[in-house]
């Protein structure tokens, strides 16, 4: 079958041990990427001709405010092939993401409105992309919530994949919703930046910090998931060597 | 570096955003760290107790 | 298609840490009845609803037919009939009702089948009483009626006899043995040993915490 | 001579044993009707149950004039987003015996496995719990609306909006009542499932009715609540019963 490489690559002890191989690979360049980052970000791009050097929130916001989509993305798609498939590694990765992507989540929504306050004198405006963000903060907790309520992993596992692929589907409703709703209402959303472009000084840090999250994610993402293909698995000889190691 | 720190008098906004921001981080790094000790340590219990599958 | 044969190979199933299942096999053929004996908590319930379907084992496989039942799981189960610790019952319907909507949404209902039906468990007197008025008794006897009235080749019972009386298990007995004599299959968790008057086709399995 | 061959009643065959197809089987659609029919006939002989989310709605619509000012000048800026509040509140209440009885009772699992369309039995249910909740709490709006300052004019209005509204809420209210139905006092979690996942309905909801109490044309928020009642009609039924399955294994 075409499927065994996959199967063989799914396979829990070869998780483990990969993840375990990879971490540091991932590890390091998020290091540097987000030191170089903050560098870039803090000390060479210049300040914006509006907001000053208050701008410079951007650099940690918009990573967060990725990171809160991505991860939810990663971790829906992970929890529907793992409904599909029946594939445990699946599970393993969307239960390993949830409490990233919230804590990230709740980053994005402080920072932006830390940003917010010398911009509307407020530190909360119904804006459309924070009321998006904490929405979606409510959507990994209910993903949270229910995966606690359930003893058993198998069940946690596969009941809140079903909602994670449902929360999948409504994000862009919910988003385009608020979208709407705010258009309405005509309150002041959250300019990233006054020009409508930005000098590569300005937009290369935020870049390098865009991946530099990512990576981040990767590394703690696959620390997690050894924890988690662990407690999925039981009794299993490989768990001896993988454990003592 | 009195400059620097200022912020041009956005301090107050932008040293408390990347505080929060690298606060996430470090716990996520804890978490992770605990939840694989954890899990270890759970992993090895169980292999003592029923230890019939070898 | 083949022979009526539901047979599950070395099925394994775990709830949390327990392993419930360790490998179980079974094989119950056309004019066979199993009894599942073995003590509270050694997975009676656990395999009969793995053997419907509800539960997935974690490893090895049940077939009907000799055909694996999650390949086509609806054809699967538009051939068996399970009944549970409770008797699917509303109690603010009458037990008619109940297995009229019961029933109904399985096949259609013809004549007078659910009348004779309920004569058969001896429901005449309290067909028509909602079901919070029936006794646990009453209520297991109505719930035979709707086993009856499926009319298909597979039941799965899980302690069929609990809370009927004398003649009540000796209903069960005989309701066995006909749909047994009738070439169907039967596969049973049992605490007392069924009263089944021909026993030939009975076979009984033990199931063990080990 | 046997004795036994005449004291037997006529016996018709059990099943037929050559074909796969053993009885007459019934379509998804008249299984469908008949899970309705029984929910409807249910909730008509426990009538409490009826009118509960009702009382529900009335009493939180109360509550704002009190709270707030029982100028109808200051409330009726206020109505529409004080309705839905409710109604989406009072709809998630109703929400928790969805299927809690009949995963007791052992129904859910004799719909699981009755040969057919699970999906279809549960959008039955899902069904007649809209015409238990969403449809009286429709009807009951424009009550509230006006006591909240809304012209008579706006009676159409609000009911077809809340009436397109909660269907929406009954079908996404339903994955989340399916996702809970093996957990013990899941209220919490159940609102923390369902809410956030119904504010567009509310968005769209509340922006018609607002539309129809200011006399302006609704149109065009009731088609996108229509439309995403229609996205739910086609998806939540399937997510619903892949949860049930989940939490009978």
């Amino acid at each position: 079958m075409a499927w065994t490489w996959f199967h063989r690559l799914a396979s829990p002890p070869h998780v483990y041990r990969l993840s375990a191989r990879l971490t540091p690979w991932l590890a390091w360049p998020a290091a540097l990427l987000i030191v170089a980052g903050l560098i870039g970000g803090l000390w060479l791009a210049p300040p914006d001709y509006q907001q000053g050097d208050g701008y410079r929130i951007i650099y940690v916001h918009a990573p967060s405010a990725w990171m809160s989509l991505f991860v939810y993305t990663t971790m829906a798609v992970a929890a529907g092939i793992g409904l599909i498939w029946r594939m445990k590694v699946a599970h393993a990765v969307a239960a390993a993401s949830a409490p990233v992507g919230a804590s990230f989540t709740f980053a994005a929504l402080v920072t932006g409105s830390l940003w917010g306050k010398p911009m509307w004198g407020t530190y909360w405006q119904w804006d459309p992309r924070l009321t998006s963000e904490l929405i979606l903060l409510f959507l990994y907790l209910g993903y949270m919530g229910l995966r606690s309520a359930f003893d058993d992993v198998q069940r946690a596992d596969r009941a809140s994949a079903v909602l994670a692929v449902v929360g999948l589907v409504n994000v862009p409703i919910i988003h385009y919703s608020v979208v709407w709703w705010n258009s309405l209402h005509q309150a002041p959303s959250l300019m990233y930046l006054g020009k409508p472009t930005m000098p590569p000084s300005m937009y290369v840090p935020l870049l390098i910090m865009l991946v530099g999250f990512t990576l981040f994610y990767g590394a703690v993402l696959l620390v997690r998931l050894r924890g988690e293909v662990l407690s999925r698995e039981r009794a299993a000889s490989w768990i001896r060597e993988a454990v003592r190691a | 570096m009195r400059h620097f720190l200022d912020m041009g008098g956005y301090w107050p906004f932008v040293w408390p955003a990347y505080a929060v921001t690298f606060a996430v981080m470090a716990l996520n790094i804890i978490w992770a760290r605990r939840l694989l000790k954890r899990s270890r340590k759970e992993a090895l219990r169980r292999l003592t107790i029923g230890g019939t599958e070898k | 298609m083949s022979e009526f044969c539901l047979k599950g190979e070395n099925v394994h199933l775990w709830r949390g840490d327990h392993h419930v299942l360790r490998g179980v096999r079974f094989q119950v053929g056309a004019g066979e009845c199993l009894q599942l004996t073995g003590a509270n908590g050694t997975g009676k319930t656990t395999l009969l609803r793995t053997a419907c379907g509800l539960a997935y084992p974690e490893g090895g496989e049940i077939t009907w037919r000799g055909q694996n039942i999650r390949e086509d799981m609806r054809a699967f189960h538009a051939q068996l009939a399970y009944l549970g610790h409770e008797p699917p019952l509303k109690s603010e319907l009458t037990a008619r009702e109940n297995l009229h909507y019961w029933i109904g949404v399985r096949r259609r209902l013809e004549g007078r089948e659910l009348d004779q039906a309920l004569e058969r468990v001896g429901g005449n007197q309290w067909a028509d009483r909602p079901v919070r008025t029936l006794s646990a008794g009453q209520k297991r006897r109505a719930a035979l009626a709707g086993l009856t009235l499926m009319r298909v080749p597979l039941w799965l019972l899980d302690e069929p006899t609990t809370n009927l009386d004398a003649e009540g298990q000796k209903l069960v007995g005989t309701l066995i043995d006909e749909h047994v004599q009738a070439g169907g299959v039967a596969l049973a968790a049992v605490h007392h040993e069924l009263a089944v008057s021909r026993p030939n086709g009975l076979r009984r399995m033990e199931l063990t915490f080990d | 001579m046997t004795d036994s061959g005449t004291m037997m009643p006529p016996v018709r065959p059990a099943f037929d044993s050559a074909s796969d197809a053993t009885h007459p089987a019934v379509t998804a659609l008249a299984a469908a009707r008949l899970v309705l029919a029984r929910d409807l006939k249910l909730a008509f002989r426990k009538r409490s149950q009826l009118v509960q989310p009702l009382a529900f709605f009335a009493i939180v619509t109360t509550l704002f004039p009190l709270g707030v000012s029982p100028e109808l000048s200051r409330l009726r800026p206020m109505a529409a987003g004080v309705l839905w509040a409710a109604a989406l509140l009072a709809s998630l209440l109703a929400l928790e015996m969805l299927f809690r009885d009949d995963a007791q009772d052992g129904t859910l699992e004799q719909y699981a496995l009755s040969g057919g369309s699970l999906t279809w039995l549960l959008a039955a249910k899902t069904a007649a719990h809209w015409l238990l909740t969403g449809l009286p709490l429709a009807l009951m709006a424009p009550l509230a609306g006006i006591a909240l300052g809304a012209p008579n004019g706006a009676v159409p209005g609000i009911v077809v909006s809340v009436a397109v509204g909660t269907v929406a809420l009954s079908l996404i209210g339903s994955i989340g009542a399916a996702l809970t139905l093996g957990i013990r006092r899941s209220g919490a979690l159940l609102s923390l499932l369902t809410l956030p996942l119904d504010i567009p309905v509310l968005i769209f909801g509340a922006r018609a009715t607002e539309l129809a109490i200011g006399g302006e044309a609704y149109g065009v928020p009731l088609q996108l609540l229509a439309a995403v009642a229609v996205l739910g009609l086609t998806l939540a039924p399937l997510a619903a019963a892949a949860a049930v399955r989940i939490n009978l294994e």
